[in-house]
């Protein structure tokens, strides 16, 4: 019993700050624990909630599990989201951002290794905005997605192209920091065409080098 | 090793003399600048007859006690003990000390408790995750205000704390210096060279930890009887030669 | 009853998608619902989750309330999550922000002074960090800049206010010690002997046992 009340809790903690569907395998990997009991330690989780009628609902989905909002509640969630405050930038979103426009095209692991967390929400939420798009896939890297920024991001800024962005090693904090972005970054400059499937080449490489 | 001075955990003056006085009596109420250096001397000179345990945390307590009077001499510069300790009886000297001492001790624990707090809410994650694509549209427009320039900033501060971040899981923190490696690489400056002078060791603008680090470390291998040292006059550059078996090169 | 679960509901699932704390009040103006009702029902869902040690929690901090993982699995999902930002804070750092957090607003003058030692690449690092912010001018020396903390200190150390650090009072080095520094100190010898018995009081003992 009480290894079954540490294995729902551990299960619990590792959803909660998951940003994408996790396999029971995948799971019971994490937690070294038997796939069997875990992926009936899923079920049963998802039954509880149910049943108490939680705010949020566990669901099996592509290929894994993922905890997600209770339809009932969207209209509230919806009017919370609606008040957020426009001015308070979203600190996640920019850092996608940041990375996506300086090391275009990358993979999410890609972003993920450099921003420390995973980056799956935020970057679909930079789809929709029309900020970021899909821009081919990375051959090396598992046919992995390739993000790039959009005409829609550089119109917002002014920017005739991406060689117009400014060079990322002046603003780094130490000398350290500055022959990191020099060596990652260095090389040929970058002039990304908007050619989607030539686009994973040696950049492509660099970013595989990071995960 | 007789002697060991822990130059990575020195927080500043009052840090030190806190350990210092945890071990030994110091001495503060006599202090002045010229008898300080008077007394260095004399123990340079003695050096050889002596305990080098006690030679080199008398230079430590020199060593703060300056910093701390020429912090209160400097013009115009913050004034961290807040009176020149020559100007005060000894009596004085010692209470206002002793109060500075006890405040800072005071906020030394109080950092401990912070630091125990952090570490156990570091082990508590909210989520990251974003939200989800229903409500993902309804979102405020962030980028209103954001300019190239910030956006570049946040991307070079996110590789900077990457930097850092895999630079301390390599345990290379640049910050400490150790003594013993210290002492090996001046060992090898002399294998290669023979003679060199304490300014070379130390180079153009050295930052004070490697010229008190660097010092040790020719001290540590005279102990050991690996160099000679010769001074000719007082302030002169120290010449350091080697001698003896200079293994391990 | 029916309503009690409805409520219960809707700020589980508001808790779940905000990215910060969340305030009873603001809960209660989104939900329409009673601020009293819903503070108390807030209060109810942090202890329904401990009691039934589920694997997040809800605590209070920063004015707000937010869902975080239990500590009790944070080894297990430590690799996970994976974050830059775990580095912990040096021992000048860590005194500079005990200084500014209970003497805030203070001058860099006023934070030098305590700790005996220039403390400005500490306090730019902890800006940096977000942790403590410039808050106007001293008028009244030379119009130095005045620091505080943040609302980002205050969910890092899990304190709900200020209020909450725990009394400055209670860290003062008790008597023995005070006295023992004194006598440290003091004495007209020139004590630089290597004598090791004496030193070894039990007096030294105090001020070391602190360190």
């Amino acid at each position: 019993m009480e290894g079954d009340v540490r294995l729902r809790g551990a299960i619990e903690a590792l959803l909660f700050v998951s940003d994408e569907p996790v396999s029971a395998a995948r799971v019971a990997k994490i937690l070294e624990a038997d796939p069997g009991t875990v992926a009936k330690a899923l079920e049963v989780l998802a039954e509880e909630y149910r049943d108490a009628e939680r705010g949020f609902q566990l669901r099996e989905a592509a290929g894994g599990w993922r905890l997600y909002t209770h339809p009932a509640y969207h209209d509230a969630i919806e009017q919370y989201v609606l008040s957020w405050d426009t001015r308070r930038l979203s600190q996640a979103a920019l850092e996608a951002l940041a990375v996506i426009a300086y090391h275009q095209p990358v993979t999410r692991a890609g972003i993920n290794a450099v921003r420390g967390v995973n980056s799956e929400a935020v970057i679909s939420s930079l789809v929709e905005k029309g900020l970021v798009r899909e821009a081919g896939r990375d051959r090396e890297a598992g046919n992995a997605i390739l993000y790039t920024t959009t005409k829609a991001f550089l119109e917002k800024f002014g920017l005739k192209s991406l060689d117009e962005l400014p060079p990322l090693e002046e603003f780094a904090p130490d000398e350290r920091t500055e022959a990191a972005i020099r060596e990652r970054l260095g090389g040929p400059a970058r002039s990304f065409s908007a050619d989607e499937d030539e686009a994973s080449t040696a950049e492509a490489d660099d970013i595989a080098e990071i995960d | 090793m007789g002697y060991r001075v822990r130059i990575e955990a020195f927080e500043g003056p009052f840090d030190l003399l806190l350990q210092l006085v945890a071990r030994q009596k110091v001495d503060v109420a006599a202090i002045s600048v010229t008898e300080v250096t008077d007394q260095y001397l004399a123990y340079v000179e003695r050096m050889h007859e002596l305990d080098l345990d006690v030679a080199s945390d008398f230079l430590l307590v020199a060593a703060t006690l300056l910093e701390i009077k020429a912090a209160s001499l400097l013009p115009g510069e913050d004034h961290y003990v807040g009176e020149d300790i020559d100007d005060l009886s000894p009596e004085e000297a010692r209470e206002l000390l002793v109060a500075r001492l006890v405040a800072y001790k005071q906020f030394k624990n109080v950092a401990v408790e912070l630091a125990a707090r952090m570490e156990s809410v570091s082990h508590m994650h909210a989520r990251q995750a974003g939200l989800e694509e229903p409500f993902v549209g309804l979102m405020p427009d962030y980028l209103e205000g954001l300019t190239l320039r910030g956006l570049a900033v946040i991307c070079a501060d996110l590789l900077h704390r990457r930097e850092v971040f895999l630079l301390q899981a390599e345990h290379v923190a640049a910050a400490p210096i150790s003594l013993e490696l210290h002492t090996e690489s001046v060992a090898r400056t002399l294998a290669r060279s023979g003679t060199v002078r304490f300014t070379e060791l130390v180079g153009q603008d050295a930052l004070p930890e490697v010229v008190v680090v660097t010092f040790l470390a020719i001290l540590e291998l005279y102990k050991c009887g690996r160099v000679l040292l010769r001074q000719d006059s007082l302030f002169d550059d120290i010449v350091v030669t080697a001698c003896g078996p200079t293994e391990g090169t």
